[in-house]
């Protein structure tokens, strides 16, 4: 088969699986799960030949795999719908297939398949289980799979429609999935429900993508085509672009349409200020959540961005001044990592600290893009996906065992708090080993994870560029392993602070073996991009010619970028803040182990700090006032009172006392002007109706027998016209 | 007169005679055999036309199965109308004069002596060309397959009209 | 040779054949058999036409198929009705079928 | 005048036929007169030759039952009881012609006539042999399920006409077999049309010369079979004469010579039926030098018919009748399905080798096709077996006790095919 078809072929299994499960396996769990899982799989087998295609093939970049068909037909031309592979397209493709796979397979044993139906679920439908499996099983798994789907057919897609099309399809599932227990109540009615969650997180999102929608529409109108060969590797095209002024002074129309894609990117990749659902989506199921952080659709933003990249960067050389997007992107990106590293640092929820973490680092790839580091932020983007779905899935582990214990101990606590855990290292190992790797790599263990390694070319690439992005992003760093080591710490070492703890237990293997095989790239993942000028590592890993990275992915620009200079201080940095982010982490928490009730360390000695950043700085209070409440005021009190009530309703009452006063005066009119005439016309039809309702005999034949009149009388009079007898 | 005249003229007389005698015939179910003789004797016609496929649809199709369901029709609904009772409307002398006005008409029309002769071709491959018209999407596939839907359509519907009611 | 119009005016007798029959029949049964004379003149029109217009052109017969489909259609489904009102009303004749009048 | 040195002795026939061209010509006769009257003369002789065979295969069926039945069977009037059926002719024409009161003359006289008809023209086109065909009509194949439909209405006017409840009900029952059963038919019948290209007899017999389609088509062929002997209404389809139940059927009120007609309409088409299975799978005429002396043709070809044959009888005295019920669900539910299924296999196949092995020679293809067929017959088997189990296991379910104490499955399909008179 041709590889063009192949890669047609990649996104179509999770679709069929979608359909199948829906239609015919809605009944049958493990044929849900079979189902999805073994498409799942053809798919990634599929993506995995086209990846090793894509390798071993010379010059790749310059040529790309491709093919498409025309679509809607616009006017002249036509919306195309096409596939593409590039280096980029490739790396994708090594990784989300990957990700996603193992997803499912965990989400196996997350739902406790083969456990038995609990007979209290099967009727609070949208609830999580109480114990046993999950009731709403297969739809989960045809979610799951029109997810795996979207994505897919994002990173395939070769314009910027079908793009968007995957895109909104992420966006509607991802609304299903968080919503996914809709019916769950919480007895805390500040705590934000799933159903509120999946609401918000859509809502959110939508800003984003409408402004994304218009970038779009924008971009059409000036080029006449959405194919990304056609705009992003056609200098001719991006130069017009660049050069062309748009509606706002100042700004290109390359740099409008690049802030406004970006604003797309902002919603779906939770950048600052519209990363507030991002936290709250962790109401989902733990799959769901390692599927949205992780390989799926935060992603997708930054790999919008890193697609739409030449477009971002048109006009711009290295060591020139940043174009207007990429400052937005450089500013946005770096302040995002360092605001959401220090909410994390003070959150309990095992899951919220991955949500902020996961925020940061998306932070951390946009502000790589915004300094012109374009592989950096790619290799950051798939070492990222690697140990963020390890961490997830580990925590959702974690989560589990906890639960376990809850069942066993009747104990009334919170299974996802970090201060009702601790020692799990001891109940869980694989799940602790697996989610230490997961950590190290978040927080850039120097040389042997893969976070290193994609973290340290950022900051090398930063430090280069912008100063102060450079800074910014190494307090992050820090903060970063700080958490990691705090989270490590609470829920792994020291004493079980609770009975549920003491009785958690290691989850099922479908649950373990994707950690495992995770934590093997979130090791490994990191070698296929160490510099080549990096001291000893850099000469070794080129001699075992492992680390292509670089030159593979440089071959989707036009421009093959500059692997920068080496420089030492940017790595010193680097192993510092890792190294002594973790170590201070382990002074505060693993020292001296907390005990049960014991408040959080930091509480203390941060004082009021601790407050806000424990509030994620009021940013929901924040949204709540500025957005939230003036909008009911100005519905209640403006709309309403003021213009509905008063101007509108006044107006209309006087002009309706006016009609009436007219109404009266032509009553007396219309009686013998309009009254009359109409009630003799239909007196007359009342007549004909009459004299000819005789001929309605309800007898088919009798109706027959005058169309055949009319149809003989009608034939004779056309021969007459015809013969010219009759003109 | 050439034969194939007097063939002609001797299948379109019984075609013509049967033809009447069903629309006049008080036995229905000898009217039913005489549209059966009509039937068929329009199959020779068609194979006069050199259209043998179309001759053996007719026979399979009017002839085994529509003819049957008629007769079953006429048997199953006989207790009703005695071959005694009026077998005609109010209306007849009507449609006799409208059914006659007609059949001058066209015949009126079609007494002009412009019409083009036989063409001499080879028709036996026609099946094949027939079978290929129906089955390639260049040709009839989409009619065809409606009309196979439009069949199915209507064996649901007979059953579902005519079935016992539960 | 036989002209083309024999076959014409020899279909268009038995269309006004089965018109009389059609309209004049109180049986429902009868009025359905005219419509089965009404169709197969068509359908001798159609091949008549096809033999000796465009023998080369298998549109003609194509377009018969089609009528020999319809007109099964429409036999069963027509006979299905008649044997349903029978039942209902114990009746065949189309006169007595008048319900849906002023 | 026509040489015999052209023909040879294996052309006899097709040279007596040239002779008899000539002489007429000869006798001043127009050129197309010629074609007609030679023409007729040819029809009359071929429907003589068909109605004469019964004579024949009447005694030879008797004999046959006889044996399976361990009787004699017709011994006395002539050499092994071979006059029998001219005795029974005289005898039938020695008996009153009755036409019943109430019964509705014209068509009650017509209804044998239109029955012989039926049958007797079908001959046209089955080919005797390379040279003997009647008709080499390219719609052959759609040519016998037409006239075979003719046959029905035959049967109907003949049960309709006696004004005789048992021979209505005869004709009502045979309108639900022979129309169900044609549908099979029909399909089954494709099959070797699919595989000859050709709906022409002639030409399916002639395609026939290297591999017989019983090999290439083994399931279509077996429906075929079964379908027509339930289109002739034989054992174990003979419900619409069954004699417990309707006495006789729709020939219920005929006597005489026109009873007669009716017998041999039954022995006649029955001797088709397998003429015609002989024709379209087995080879017909084909055989060594049939080729090259088409005489030697017609004796493989009746080689092969009355081998056909004597399974019918076999089957016919071997086989107890079948419910009606279970006539018809047999049909629709299994031979419906599994003709379909054997058309789809085999264009299936037919397709797949003629775009990957468009080469390969008759041999491999028979081998694939017959592969294919026994393929699909275990699926279908599989697929009966499973829900047989599952009724089983329901009916036990339902009432255990009862059934335990008949000792097994075997009685239920016993217990099934109990005479419909019992109900």
């Amino acid at each position: 088969m041709p590889i063009e078809t192949l890669i047609w072929l990649i996104p179509v299994p999770p679709l069929l699986s979608f359909f199948l499960i829906w239609l015919f396996a809605n009944r049958n769990k493990a044929l849900s799960h079979t189902i999805a899982i073994v498409l799942m799989a053809i798919s990634w087998i599929i993506s995995l030949y086209v990846f090793l295609t894509a390798i071993t093939t010379e010059h790749f970049g310059a040529e790309v795999f491709g093919h498409s068909v025309p679509w809607l037909p616009t006017g002249d031309g036509a919306l195309n719908m096409g596939v593409m592979v590039d280096p980029l397209t490739a790396g994708m493709l090594f990784f989300v297939p990957l990700t996603c796979l193992l997803i499912f397979i965990y989400s196996v044993g997350y739902h406790n398949f083969g456990g038995r139906l609990d007979p209290h679920d099967v009727h609070s439908t949208g609830s999580p289980a109480h114990n046993g499996v999950e009731p709403m099983y297969s739809r989960f798994f045809a979610f799951l799979s029109l997810f795996a789907f979207g994505m897919l057919l994002l990173v395939v897609a070769d314009n910027l429609l079908m793009m968007f099309v995957g895109w909104e399809i992420m966006g509607l599932c991802s609304y299903l999935l968080i919503g996914f227990w809709h019916g769950r109540n919480y007895d805390d009615p500040k705590k934000i429900t799933p159903r509120q969650a999946a609401v918000k997180a859509f809502m959110t999102t939508r800003v984003g993508d409408v402004f994304m929608m218009l970038g779009i529409v924008y971009l059409y109108f000036h080029t006449g085509t959405l194919s990304f060969r056609e705009i992003l590797y056609n200098e001719d095209v991006l130069h017009h672009l660049a050069e062309t002024p748009s509606y706002i002074v100042g700004l290109s129309v390359a740099a409008m349409v690049g802030l406004l894609l970006f604003a797309g990117t902002v919603g779906k990749s939770a950048q600052f200020p519209l990363h507030v659902w991002l936290p709250d989506a962790m109401e989902g199921p733990t799959p769901v959540s390692a599927m949205i952080h992780a390989a799926t659709m935060v992603s997708a933003g930054v790999y919008a961005m890193v697609r739409m990249f030449p477009l971002m960067s048109a006009g711009w050389h290295h060591g020139e001044a940043l174009t207007p997007p990429m400052m937005a992107m450089g500013f946005i990106g770096a302040f995002t990592a360092l605001f959401a590293s220090t909410i994390a640092v003070a959150q309990r929820d095992v899951k919220k600290v991955l949500a902020y973490s996961t925020i940061s680092q998306l932070g951390y790839m946009i502000a790589a893009l915004g300094i012109g580091a374009y592989i950096a932020a790619a290799f950051h983007l798939i070492t990222h996906a690697f140990f963020k779905a390890l961490l997830f899935l580990g925590s959702g582990s974690v989560i589990h065992g906890v639960e376990h214990g809850v069942h066993h101990t009747h104990e009334h606590i919170d299974p996802q708090d970090m201060f009702n855990m601790g020692a799990l290292r001891k109940k869980m190992p694989i799940t602790f080993w697996t989610f230490l790797i997961g950590g190290f790599a978040l927080s850039g263990f120097p040389f042997v994870t893969a976070g290193f390694w994609s973290k340290d070319e950022i900051l090398a690439d930063a430090f280069v560029a912008n100063q102060l992005v450079f800074w910014v992003l190494v307090i992050s760093a820090f903060l970063t392993a700080f958490y990691t080591m705090r989270q490590i710490a609470l829920t792994f070492l020291g004493e079980p602070r609770t009975h549920s703890a003491e009785h958690a237990q290691e989850t099922a293997w479908t649950m373990t073996t994707p950690l495992v095989i995770l934590s093997f790239f979130a090791i490994f993942a990191g070698f296929v991009g160490v510099p080549e000028h990096f001291p000893a590592l850099g000469e070794l890993f080129h001699n075992l010619n492992v680390n292509r990275f670089h030159e593979f992915i440089g071959g989707t620009l036009i421009e093959h970028p500059e692997a920068v200079e080496f420089n030492v201080f940017p790595l010193l940095a680097s192993i510092v803040v890792g190294v002594g982010g973790l170590t201070l982490g382990w002074l505060v928490y693993g020292w001296k182990p907390l005990k049960a009730g014991q408040p959080d360390p930091l509480a203390k000695p941060l004082g009021p700090i601790y407050t806000l950043l424990e509030n994620k700085y009021y940013f929901d209070e924040l949204y709540d006032f500025i957005f939230v409440r003036p909008a009911r005021w100005i519905s209640e009190v403006l709309v309403y009172q003021v213009m509905d009530k008063n101007i509108i309703d006044g107006f209309l009452h006087g002009v309706a006392r006016v009609a009436v006063a007219i109404g009266i005066f032509f009553k007396g009119a219309e009686k013998v002007i309009i009254n009359d005439p109409p009630d003799r016309l239909a007196d007359f039809t009342q007549w004909l109706g009459r004299s000819f309702r005789v001929i309605q005999t309800g007898r088919i034949q009798s109706y027959l027998l005058i169309v055949m009149l009319v149809a003989v009388a009608f034939g004779g009079v056309y021969y007459l016209m015809l013969s010219g007898l009759v003109k | 007169m050439s034969i194939s005249q007097i063939l002609f003229l001797i299948v379109g007389a019984v075609t013509l005679i049967s033809a009447v005698l069903v629309v006049t015939m008080r036995n229905l179910v000898h009217a039913a055999l005489c549209l059966i003789a009509t039937l068929f004797s329009i199959a020779v016609l068609f194979v006069l036309l050199d259209a043998g496929f179309m001759a053996a649809v007719q026979v399979v199709l009017y002839i085994g199965a529509i003819a049957i369901l008629i007769i079953f029709a006429v048997m199953l609904t006989r207790r009703v109308m005695a071959d005694g009772s009026e077998q005609t409307n109010s209306q007849w002398p009507l449609g006799l004069a409208i059914a006659a006005a007609a059949l001058a008409s066209v015949a009126a029309l079609l007494n002009a002596p412009v019409w083009p002769a036989l063409p001499s071709v080879d028709t036996s491959l026609s099946i094949s060309a027939l079978g290929k018209a129906l089955a390639s999407p260049d040709g009839y596939v989409v009619p065809f397959q409606i009309a196979s839907v439009l069949l199915t359509v209507a064996l649901v519907g007979a059953i579902a009209v005519a079935g016992e009611k539960k | 040779m036989v002209p083309l119009n024999w076959y014409l005016t020899l279909a268009a007798a038995l269309f006004c054949i089965g018109l009389y029959g059609v309209l004049s029949r109180r049986n429902a049964v009868a009025i359905l058999m005219g419509v089965e004379l009404m169709m197969n003149a068509v359908i001798i029109n159609l091949v008549a036409f096809w033999r000796y217009l465009q023998p080369t052109n298998i549109n003609g017969q194509v377009f018969a198929v089609i009528v020999f489909a319809v007109a099964a259609a429409e036999a069963s489904v027509g006979l299905a009705l008649i044997i349903s009102i029978y039942r209902r009303r114990n009746s065949v004749i189309a006169d007595e079928m008048n319900l849906m009048k002023w | 005048m026509p040489d015999f040195n052209d023909y040879g002795i294996g052309n006899i026939i097709v040279y007596l036929w040239k002779l008899l061209g000539w002489w007429i010509g000869s006798l001043g006769v127009p050129e197309p007169w010629v074609t007609v009257i030679v023409t007729l003369v040819a029809i009359v002789s071929l429907a003589t030759m068909a109605l004469l065979i019964p004579i024949f295969t009447i005694w030879l069926e008797r004999k046959l039952a006889a044996r399976f039945q361990d009787r004699l069977g017709p011994n006395r009037a002539g050499p092994y009881g071979l006059l029998q059926s001219f005795a029974d002719v005289i005898k039938l024409l020695g008996k009153e012609d009755i036409t019943p009161t109430g019964a509705d003359k014209i068509v009650y006289n017509l209804a044998p006539l239109v029955g012989v008809l039926s049958v007797v023209t079908l001959w046209a086109v089955v080919p005797l042999a390379s040279t003997m065909v009647g008709a080499r009509i390219n719609v052959g194949v759609l040519y016998v399920i037409g006239i075979s439909g003719l046959g029905t209405i035959a049967i109907m006017m003949g049960g309709w006409s006696s004004n005789n409840k048992f021979a209505l009900l005869g004709a009502f029952r045979t309108v639900a077999q022979l129309v169900a059963y044609e549908v099979p038919m029909i399909v089954a019948l494709m099959v070797p049309v699919l595989l000859a290209g050709s709906m022409n007899v002639a030409d399916i017999v002639e395609r026939q010369d290297s591999m017989w389609y019983l090999w290439m088509a083994p399931i279509a062929a077996a429906l075929f079979f079964i379908t027509s002997v339930a289109e002739i209404g034989r054992a174990p389809f003979d419900l619409l004469e069954a004699e417990s139940e309707i006495v006789a059927g729709y020939h219920i009120e005929y006597t005489g010579m026109k009873f007669g007609m009716w017998m041999l309409t039954e022995f006649l088409h029955a001797f088709t039926i397998a003429a015609l299975t002989a024709t379209l799978f087995l080879g017909g005429w084909n055989g060594p030098f049939a080729k090259e002396f088409p005489l030697l043709g017609l004796v493989y070809f009746f080689i092969k018919t009355f081998a056909v044959y004597f399974v019918v009888v076999w089957s016919r005295s071997t086989f107890p009748r079948i419910r009606i019920d279970h006539l018809l669900s047999l049909n629709w539910k299994f031979f419906t399905p599994l003709a379909l299924g054997a058309l789809v296999v085999t264009s299936l196949v037919m397709m797949v080798m003629n775009e990957f092995a468009a080469s390969a020679s008759v041999m491999a293809r028979t081998v694939t096709l017959f592969a294919a067929n026994v393929a699909l017959l275990w699926f279908v088997f599989e697929l009966i077996r499973r829900s047989a189990r599952q009724a089983r296991a329901e009916a036990e379910g339902g009432h255990d006790e009862e059934h335990a104490s008949h000792g097994g499955d075997g009685h239920h399909d016993e217990h099934g095919h109990a005479p419909a008179s019992a109900h």
